[in-house]
């Protein structure tokens, strides 16, 4: 190690956050681009399975706080774009791969909505993960993505009570409604579990990771925090977690409960889930078809430039 | 009051009806900021739905809610303009249309606030214009910057124009209904608002280096429910919940 | 005979859906002799619908008609192949979709002809064959055809192949529901389909000047009820009257 | 008139049919290619607006009967283009004048169908008036036109029954489809009225039609004999024609009745009616999707031509 990564690895030993400006490891730089990249793409592609029914929404009402729901993962997406850019990448070189699907998205995205209590399932299931893996992020040593995450959280876990609240009106409805609630729980269940990542025994980076505090917690340890909080929930709703090996473990003081299907976990990070197609497709037409758009106003910016460039020399 | 609930739905489902299909774009718009506005005016849209036809519902005085009356009523019992039902098109259809009937909108909530002898329509207008204000400023800003930008998005600006101008003939036309609640000195006489509409048209279009179509045929039909053969597929899509599940909560 | 109304749904479902799907295409095809063939193509499967839901509602005994189960189950009950409600795409898409259904559909059929132990299911598939063995000539001939036609049309039928493969591995994927009616010999195991199919698939491909893909990764679930996210929209659309106006009759 | 015409004209009023390959008057052959070729169109547009509710018929029986009657007018389509190339016009030449806005289709296909009842109704008002129109046709003096209506008439009255029969159930229906029934027959009835032309007082082509038997009976004399056979059928579904003016007329042993708004004839002719641009830009569409499926069928063709030849010159 060189003076300045033992000095930049004393600052984040210290819980010092690290600035835009400031020296900082390639490896470092790299790591965050690629994570804060991942999860800005996640926000984004996360946009359509749950766009998939505000035209379909059942009330006013759910109709609305759905559209504000889509409208923040939007918004998180700006702000993890403007975290990237302060590492020098900017918002079009990172979307540019992942049209290319040179980088990914979260996986969990790749599954279909199918019944409104998906809706439910996925604030639920889905940003109840999200959460857990971003609440420690809050304190991650680089400074612009410690402040992105402390805002998304406070929104996500707003979302996350949005959901359970669809939820409960799904499993203490109609037995039609109770069904849905317990089909969304029996998809849902495995691919959130997932959405932690392999067990951390078989990752290289994570030591790493965890050194320059990027990474604050092992996806296990993630895992099972979720696990633990969720079991109770879904036992409220009078619902089913579809995992015959979910039983209480009083010595660790936890649920011991079934791996997911990690092969399915890595068919659908190859691209072969049920909806990667769509997902991307959607993403990559949405772009191409914007072309036009993004070039008219980049014209006008350009002649309205010179017009005021034009004035001033007259004066 | 026949008259009054049905002018009403007239405002509540020309909001509902543009803001389903301005929901359409979500996650898919061209830009980032582009997917953050549409998905924010359908939400501001929605809950002009809510306002205008839970007032719709208890002048009715039938019981029915807003809910109720967005859900449960089949294409002839819509009182949209035609306009708003249109598909999207290109994002430059979408944003045209958008600022056609903001302008539309802004003339007539401000003459509602003013005034409209029913002080519950003032007080939804007064609530619904602040938006409505930002709606037609974004919009208006977009398509000056479109109309007057590179040549592709010129022409398509101008397409738009020409596609959606005869469906703009309705928003003026007066009827029965209407002369009714204009007596009343509830609501404006439509015609009374195209001034104000075509100078804001005009004065966008002529920044945006657009041209303005001649008056010609104007399709007409939606405030009185007769609509494109659109709006049935629309209202398959979003009432499918409430038809299929009668009576569930959600 | 849970068992045999699933296996009865799957295949009412799956004539209703790619009759629905091909059905979007009426008045919209290439050249006049493609509408017609269109058109009838959806109507032998809408005819097949009422038949197999026909006898389902039968075996179920509890009143339902092919209408009720048509109209009036939401998409988690509905036991189509995925492949059936995918979007149409272009006219490669669709009748490279049609091909690959009808080259299984007829095998599927012929079993049941000569095997199956119902002989209310074997008197359906004697009947539908005749129009199944047709769908296939057709499909298989425009396959060859277009595959070995232009630059164009072939480009867009392998790309039609490439889309469609991932989804055509459901139709060999046995599970409990049809291992019950396997035992009590009144339907095929899927995987013993597969050979015929294959069959015919790779000496039409052959012809076409088409690759046929390597076998990889296989979207699953339509036959257990979980399916695309089309589905639904499909339903909301297709059942919207029936939902709509609950009791009438038509 | 020189003696070939002569002789024509007395082939013509002796109720002699002329053959494709007989000499014909070049304004018979003109006018006879337009009536046609328009008469076709009409059946190829009038798909779409039938088209537009098969995905939503009620049963499936209706959407069986649905599509048969779509697939027909395609049927009818086929047969009226080849009748018109016996005159020596190519189907993909009158198309190109369709899609070029040169030749016209009927006007009542501009017209939406907004609900159930409509498929009653175009059933029954103007396949009804079509049948109108070609029953004298039938006695045309163009062999292959009269043959081909011959054909056309027998299923048209059949898709006319059928289109009374959905009338019937929904003028006996539910409170809401008697409703709907009545919008349908208030919003079909003048656009059918209007299927039968203006006035013949003020069309200069229809004494030469006429005395060539390429129409047999005058406008005003068909709309008449439709309104007498209509009204009794309105009034035994219990529906309420919408004209204010209707009455009996025991002298003329006829209905008096209102004119149609011939101002909104001649602005749907122009293309303003409420789908003239969906209708027309759904044929165009159609088409110009559909270039590469018939480039890649003639590709083909010429291949097997070629290889066909091949193998002859082989052996």
């Amino acid at each position: 190690m060189s003076q300045e990564e033992i000095a930049f690895q004393e600052r984040v030993d210290r819980g010092e956050k690290i600035e835009p400006k400031e020296w900082m490891p390639e490896g470092y730089r790299k790591t965050l681009i690629r994570q804060i990249g991942q999860h800005a793409h996640s926000e984004i592609v996360g946009q359509l399975p749950e766009g998939n029914w505000i035209t379909r929404a059942p009330t006013l009402e759910r109709k609305a706080i759905l559209l504000a729901k889509v409208q923040d993962e939007a918004g998180h997406g700006l702000y993890l774009y403007s975290a990237a850019e302060t590492l020098g990448v900017s918002r079009d070189e990172l979307l540019e791969k992942l049209h290319s699907g040179e980088m990914k998205y979260s996986s969990i995205f790749n599954y279909p909505t199918l019944n409104w209590a998906d809706m439910g399932a996925v604030g639920w299931l889905v940003d109840g993960a999200a959460i857990m893996n971003q609440v420690p992020l809050q304190r991650t040593s680089y400074g612009p993505y410690s402040r992105a995450m402390i805002r998304i959280c406070k929104e996500e876990s707003f979302h996350q009570r949005q959901g359970y609240a669809v939820m409960m009106k799904m499993a203490f409805g109609t037995p039609e409604q109770k069904e849905m609630a317990q089909d969304a729980l029996n998809r849902f269940w495995f691919p959130a579990l997932m959405m932690f990542g392999p067990s951390d025994k078989d990752s290289v980076h994570s030591a790493q990771s965890m050194a320059w505090k990027i990474k604050i917690n092992t996806n296990d340890e993630l895992r099972q925090k979720f696990v633990n909080e969720t079991v109770p929930q879904a036992e409220y709703l009078g619902l089913t977690i579809p995992d015959e090996n979910l039983v209480w473990n009083e010595e660790k003081q936890g649920y011991d409960f079934s791996e997911p299907d990690w092969s399915e976990f890595f068919e659908v990070i190859k691209g072969n889930g049920p909806c990667n197609r769509e997902r991307l497709g959607a993403r990559v037409k949405a772009w191409t078809d914007g072309a036009w758009f993004r070039d008219g106003l980049s014209a006008y910016a350009e002649k309205a430039a010179a017009r005021r460039a034009a004035i001033v020399a007259a004066e | 009051k026949p008259a009054f609930f049905d002018w009403l739905c007239r405002m509540g489902d020309n909001a509902l009806v543009l803001g389903h299909r301005t929901s359409e774009w979500c996650g898919h718009g061209p830009v980032l900021e582009e997917d953050i506005a549409l998905a924010n005016t359908a939400l501001d849209l929605i809950g002009h739905t809510q306002l205008w036809l839970g007032l719709a519902g208890e002048v009715e005085g039938r019981g029915r809610d807003a809910d109720q009356l967005a859900y449960l009523r089949d294409a002839a019992q819509f009182r949209n303009l035609l306009l708003v039902e249109l598909p999207n098109g290109d994002m430059g259809v979408t944003l045209m249309r958008e600022f056609l009937f903001d302008a539309w909108h802004h003339a007539c909530l401000s003459w509602l606030i003013a005034h409209s002898q029913s002080p519950r329509v003032a007080e939804i207008a007064a609530k619904a214009i602040k938006e409505v204000t930002y709606h037609l400023e974004r919009a208006s800003d977009l398509v000056v910057r479109l109309g007057d930008g590179s040549g592709e998005s010129h022409a398509r600006m101008q397409a738009a124009v020409d596609l959606l101008w005869p469906y703009t003939g309705e928003m003026f036309k007066s009827d029965a209904i209407e002369a009714e609640l204009v007596k009343a000195g509830i609501v404006p006489a439509s015609e009374t608002l195209r001034e104000t509409w075509e100078r804001t048209v005009s004065e966008i279009f002529e920044e945006a280096t657009l041209d303005m179509p001649e008056d010609g045929y104007s399709h007409l039909g939606g405030k009185q429910g007769r609509h494109t053969e659109h709006l049935g597929f629309i209202l398959a899509e979003m009432q499918f919940l409430q038809r299929a599940y009668p009576g569930a909560s959600w």
